[in-house]
C-alpha cells in the first residue's frame, strides 16, 4: 500500500503538502498551470492589493549563495484584473488557489478579500507581513491589533479557510495569538525577513529599495523555530510552513515541526519546478520506508521527544 | 560575492545609438551564446544584456540606447569605468556540429549570434549570416561577420545593396540555397516572419526572445509567455521557432 | 602614508575596528591574549550572570553549511570569577575589554554591572537579546521599559562606555530609540536569532535545548539592515555591528551600512583566528587602493546615494 | 546534513565497560589517526570519540563506559542502530614516513593509536606498540596491534607478562632500543611521563589530549588549555609532548 500524502488544511484537501509559495509566479495563469502540473498540492496568487502596483525598479533581487534577498514591491495588476484571473485559475486548475491578500489598512484588505472570494478562490491569505513595502504588509501586521481586527473583518465576510501569514519582525507569539482569537483558521509562517545586501566594491546598496526580504534556506532555522513555538502552544491551529524549503527533507522538518503544510518559494530559483514532484516522492519514499501509512501521522512529531 | 566586477577595456562605437563594450571580469565565465547577464550599474538599473562574446574573463557586449540605463551607459561608461554584471544566465543555442546554419539577425540581435558565429565556425559549420538594419547609420558589424561567414546585409532605407528587411532577404536566400538550422534574434516580428517561413520549409528554427526581466532565475513570473507558461529569463531566451508562432497565434486568437 | 584603521568607539580607541563577539572564546584569559595578537581591536567577553551558569548539554553547537545554531546555555562562572578574569585581562592586554553583562532582571543587570567595573573592564555591553535562555536576555529586552531601564540604572553606575545589545526580535528601532534615550552610548546589533535544527532521519530536534541562535553569515543581511536602518535613524549613535563578519568584504559592508566597529563571531569556526588579520589587512588595502586616508572616512558611506 | 548518519554493523565487547562499534556511515570520511568525531545520540547526548579505524565510509569507534551517554550507547546500541556524526574535527597525529616509532597507549587510549599504526606501517614506518591495562579483565586489542606491530603489554594488576604501567614497560623498552617519534594516547598523568621520559632522551612525542568538547570547532573556549590558549578540539586533540610539559608546570605552580 502506497503511504498517502494527503492533507487537511483547515477543510482544505491537498493531495499532497507541498505549497506554491506567495509571489513566486503567482500573477500568470500559466504559470499556476504549469506548477499545477509540476506536482504542487496547492499555489497561492501574489499577494494583491485594490490598485494596480508597478513595482520597484531593478535590481529587486539578488542570489546570495545562501539565501535570496528580494525587494519586487508587491507588483501586480491590482484586484479588478486579478479577479479575472481568480476565476479562470478555479476553471482551469485542480488544486486549490489561495488568494494572497494584500492593503494597507482594513478597508483594503476587506475590499480585496470581498472580491477574490466572489472570483472563487479556495481560501484567503492575509500579508501581514511583507517587509519591505512602505505602508503594506508589516507595516500593518506588527500591530497586534489592527492585524487581529483585519483578520476578524475579513474572517467575517468568508466562508473560505483564512490564513494569517506572519513574520518574526513582532512577537509572533502575541500576534498568533491575537489573530487566533479573531478567527483565522490557521497561520502561514514565515514570510521573509527584513535584509540588506551592500556591494563593497561600488559601495553601494544592491537593491533599487535599499531593503528586501532575506528567502530561502538559510531562513529555514528561523521559519522552523517559528513553527515549533506555534505549534507547541496551539496544537490545532493549522500552519503552513514557509522559508526555505528546498527539498523533501526540509519539507518533512516542517511537518515534523508541526507544519500541516509547506510554502516554497524561491529555491525554485536552483531546483526549478522539479522541486514540486522530488519533494513529494521522496516524502512518499520516506513514508514507505518507516511504515508510516500518512503523512499526517507524522505532523508535530519532533514534539514527542 | 554576488555581482562579478568588470572593468571596460575598450568601447566603440558601432552605429547610430549602438556602442560596443569589451570588459574585463575579475573571474572567468563560461557562457553559451543566447545567455545573458545582468547588468547592474549601482543605483542607477540593472538591465539584461546578451553576452556577444566571451573568452575567459573578456566579455564584450552590445548596447543600443532605448531608455534610462542603456543612456546612462552610453553617456557615462566609457575605458576603465567599473561594471557588475550576474550570470551567465537562461538558456542559449543549441549547439550543433558540421551542418549549414544560417543566422538572422537584426539590430543588436547581432550580439548573440556573433558569438554563436564564432562557436559554430569551431565546431564545423557552414555559416551564413544575414543582417538586417533599418537605415545605413543603424549598420553594424559586417566585417566581424565577414571575417567569420558569408554575409548578407540589407538595409531598409539603405542606399547601396540589398534593399529591404532581413525577411525579404531570407526569402531569396532561402530560394538558392539550404540550411539545416537557422537561428534568429532581434525583432519579434521579424523572429515570427523568420520561424513560419524556415518551419514551412522545414528547418528547425531557434530565436532569442525578450520579456521585462526582473528576477532572472526564474521565480518571479515577471517575464513570462502566455499562455505557454513559459519564463524567458529560465525556460529561454532561446525558443523553437515553433513556440514563437503558438504565440503569434494565442495573440491574434486574443485581438479578435 | 597608511591608512589608519584605528576608530574611536563611544571614546575607546580601537586600533582597528574588529571585536571578538561576545561568547566567542571569551571566558579564558589565555584565549583573549590570543586573540588580541590575532589582531583584534577590541574583545567582549562571554556574557556574565551573577551566579555560575553550566550552560546545555550537549549538543549545543550545529554547523548549518550557510551559518550556525547555538544554545550553549549562557555557561559562565559567575561575576566572582569572571570579575578576577577581567582584573587579569585589564593587566594583560593592551585593546579594550568589553564586559557583556547579562542577568534575569534589573538588579542582576546591576549588580554584574558593579563587579565588572570594579574590575576595570574598558566597557560594558548589556545582552538584552540572547534568544535562547528562559528569562534572560531577550526575555528581559523585548519589553522597552524594562530594557531602557536597566540601561539608565547600568549608565548611571559606569563612567564607561555603556552599549546595549539588541535583537531582531522586537522592534529594533523601537528599543534603540528607548535606550539611547536611557543614556546607553551605543548599540551593537545583533544578537543570534532564534532558531532551530531537525534531524529529519531521527525526527528529532538537534539541540538539547531545541531552540538556538543563528548566526554566521547567512544572518549578515539580516544584522545589515537593521545597523543601516539605525545609522539613519541615529546617526550620532555609535553602533557595533555583529552578524556574519567573515572577512574584510563583509566587515566593510557593516562600516558602510553605518557601523563604527564590527564583532567578529562563528564565523571563527571555518576561519579560525587569522579572521582577524585578514579582515585589518583587507580593510588596510581596501583603503590605499581607493586613496582614502581612514576607516571612518566610510562610516555610513553607502547611504550617500 | 548537518550529521552524517551511520547504521551500526558489528558491537563488540572487548573488555570489561569497553565495546567496539564498527559502523557504515552514509558517506565517505578521511579522518587522520587521532582526529575525532562528535557522536550524537539524539536526545541523548553527543560526545567526542576518536576515529579507531576509517577506510571510506566504514569506520571503527572504541567505547569506554564512563557515563550517561556511553551508558547508553552501552546498553542501546547495537546492530543496525543508527548512528549520527559530525567530523572529523581537530589536527590528528603527525604521520611519518620510514621511521622508528613507539606508540604509547592506555586504555580507549588505543583507538587513535591503533588507526596510527595501521597508518604508519602503510608508509614504512617500524611501529612498536606499548599498551597498558589496569588488570587482565581491561585488557584488549592484542592480537589487533600484533597483526600490525610488536607489542607489549603491561597490566598493573596482571597475572601474567609485564606487570606494571606502560610508562614503567616504556623505561625499560627506551633503555634498550631507540625510537625516532614517540605517540601516546591515555590518561593525562601517563601521557606526561611519557613526554617528560622521551623528551629528556630527545625523542619527540606527541599526544592526544582530552577535555570537555561542547561547540567542538574552536568557538567556545570550554576545551582550552590554559593558560596556553590552546583549544584542544581544534588546535589539538594532539599536542606536541613539550606542550603537556609546560600544562603539567602551570598546574604545579598554579597548586602551590
Ligand atoms: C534576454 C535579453 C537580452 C538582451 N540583450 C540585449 C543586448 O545584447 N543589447 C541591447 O542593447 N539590449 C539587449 N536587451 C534589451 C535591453 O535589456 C533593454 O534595451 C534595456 O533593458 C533597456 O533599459 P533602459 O533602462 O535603457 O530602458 P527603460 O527606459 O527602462 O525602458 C525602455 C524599454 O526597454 C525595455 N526594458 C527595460 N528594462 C528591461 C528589463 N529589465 N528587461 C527587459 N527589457 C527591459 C522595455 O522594453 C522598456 O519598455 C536584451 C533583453 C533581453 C530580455
Ligand atoms: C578528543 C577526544 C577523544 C575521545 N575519544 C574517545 C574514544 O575514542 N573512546 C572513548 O570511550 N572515549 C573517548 N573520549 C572520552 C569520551 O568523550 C567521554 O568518555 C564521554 O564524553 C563521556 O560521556 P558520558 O555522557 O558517558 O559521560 P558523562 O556522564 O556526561 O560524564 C562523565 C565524564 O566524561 C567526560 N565527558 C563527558 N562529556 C564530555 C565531552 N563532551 N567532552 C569531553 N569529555 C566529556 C568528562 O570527563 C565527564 O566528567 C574522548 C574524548 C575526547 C575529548
Ligand atoms: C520574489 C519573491 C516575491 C515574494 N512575494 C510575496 C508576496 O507577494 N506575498 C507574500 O506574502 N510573500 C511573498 N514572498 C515571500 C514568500 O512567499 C515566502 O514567505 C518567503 O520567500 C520564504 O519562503 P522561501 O524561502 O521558500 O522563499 C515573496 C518571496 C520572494 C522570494
Ligand atoms: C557559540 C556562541 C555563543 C554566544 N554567546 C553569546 C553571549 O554569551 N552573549 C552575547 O551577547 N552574544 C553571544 N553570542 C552571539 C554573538 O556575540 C553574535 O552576536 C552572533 O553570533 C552574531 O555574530 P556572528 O555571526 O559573527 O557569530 C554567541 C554566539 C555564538 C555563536
Ligand atoms: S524575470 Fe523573474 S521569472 Fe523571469
Ligand atoms: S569545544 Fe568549543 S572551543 Fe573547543
Amino acid at each position: 500500500m502506497r503511504a498517502s500524502l494527503e492533507v487537511d488544511l483547515a477543510g482544505l484537501r491537498l493531495r499532497n503538502p507541498t505549497i506554491l509559495a506567495s509571489g513566486i509566479l503567482g500573477s500568470s495563469l500559466s504559470l499556476l498551470k504549469r506548477v499545477e502540473e509540476a506536482g504542487a498540492g496547492a499555489a497561492a496568487t501574489k499577494t494583491i492589493t485594490a490598485d494596480p502596483r508597478e513595482g520597484y525598479p531593478n535590481p529587486v533581487f539578488v542570489d546570495l549563495g545562501f539565501g535570496y534577498l528580494n525587494a519586487m514591491g508587491l507588483p501586480n495588476p491590482g484586484v479588478e484584473e486579478f479577479s479575472r484571473l481568480i476565476a479562470e485559475a478555479r476553471r482551469l486548475l485542480k488544486i486549490p488557489v489561495i488568494a494572497s491578500v494584500g492593503g494597507g489598512g482594513g478597508e483594503e484588505f476587506l475590499l480585496v478579500a470581498e472580491r477574490v472570494l466572489e472570483a472563487g478562490c479556495d481560501a484567503i491569505e492575509l500579508n501581514l507581513s511583507c517587509p519591505h513595502v512602505s505602508g503594506y504588509g508589516l507595516e500593518v501586521g506588527s500591530d497586534p491589533e489592527l492585524a487581529s481586527r483585519i483578520a476578524g473583518s475579513v474572517k467575517s465576510i468568508s466562508s473560505k479557510p483564512v490564513f494569517a501569514k506572519i513574520s518574526i519582525h513582532q512577537s509572533e507569539l502575541g500576534v498568533v495569538e491575537k489573530v487566533i482569537g479573531s478567527g483565522v483558521d490557521g497561520i502561514t509562517a514565515i514570510n521573509t525577513i527584513r535584509a540588506m545586501a551592500i556591494d563593497v566594491d561600488s559601495m553601494k546598496p544592491i537593491l533599487s529599495n535599499i531593503y528586501g526580504g532575506l528567502s530561502g534556506r538559510c531562513i529555514r532555522p528561523i521559519a522552523l523555530a517559528v513553527v515549533y513555538r506555534i505549534h507547541g502552544e496551539f496544537p490545532d491551529i493549522p500552519i503552513i510552513g514557509v522559508g526555505g524549503v528546498e527539498d523533501w527533507k526540509s519539507a518533512l522538518e516542517f511537518i515534523l515541526a508541526g507544519a500541516s503544510a509547506v510554502g516554497i518559494g524561491s529555491e525554485i530559483a536552483r531546483k526549478d519546478l522539479k522541486i514540486f514532484s522530488e519533494t513529494v516522492q521522496g516524502l512518499e519514499e520516506f513514508l514507505a520506508e518507516r511504515g508510516f501509512r500518512s503523512i499526517t501521522e507524522l505532523r508535530g512529531y519532533a514534539h514527542k521527544i | 560575492m554576488t555581482y562579478i566586477r568588470g572593468v571596460v577595456e575598450e568601447v566603440r562605437k558601432l552605429a547610430e545609438g549602438i556602442r560596443e563594450y569589451l570588459v574585463k571580469l575579475e573571474r572567468e565565465v563560461s557562457p553559451v551564446p543566447g545567455q545573458f547577464a545582468m547588468l547592474w550599474m549601482p543605483r542607477v538599473g540593472e538591465i539584461p544584456l546578451s553576452f556577444a562574446d566571451a573568452d575567459g574573463s573578456r566579455t564584450r557586449f552590445i548596447v543600443a540606447r532605448v531608455g534610462r540605463v542603456t543612456g546612462f551607459i552610453h553617456e557615462r561608461i566609457g575605458e576603465g569605468s567599473r561594471i557588475y554584471l550576474r550570470g551567465p544566465l537562461g538558456r542559449g543555442f543549441t549547439q550543433v556540429s558540421g551542418r549549414r546554419c544560417l543566422l538572422v539577425a537584426g539590430g543588436y540581435g547581432l550580439a548573440p549570434l556573433y558569438f554563436l558565429a564564432k562557436r559554430l565556425r569551431g565546431r564545423g559549420c557552414h555559416v551564413k549570416a544575414l543582417l538586417g538594419f533599418k537605415s545605413d547609420r543603424e549598420a553594424f558589424y559586417r566585417e566581424e561577420f565577414g571575417e567569420l561567414c558569408e554575409v548578407g546585409v540589407a538595409v531598409e532605407e539603405g542606399s547601396a545593396g540589398f534593399r529591404g528587411t532581413a525577411v525579404d532577404l531570407l526569402e531569396k536566400v532561402l530560394e538558392r540555397e539550404s540550411f539545416e538550422r537557422v537561428y534568429t534574434c532581434g525583432k519579434e516580428e521579424m523572429m515570427i516572419e523568420v520561424s513560419r517561413r524556415c518551419l514551412d520549409r522545414g528547418i528547425p528554427v531557434e530565436a532569442s526572445l525578450e520579456r521585462y526581466i526582473r528576477c532572472g532565475v526564474g521565480i518571479c513570473g515577471s517575464c513570462v509567455l502566455e499562455p505557454l507558461g513559459l519564463r524567458v529569463c529560465r525556460d529561454g531566451p532561446v525558443f523553437d521557432g515553433a513556440i514563437l508562432l503558438r504565440l503569434d497565434e494565442e495573440r491574434v486568437c486574443h485581438d479578435r
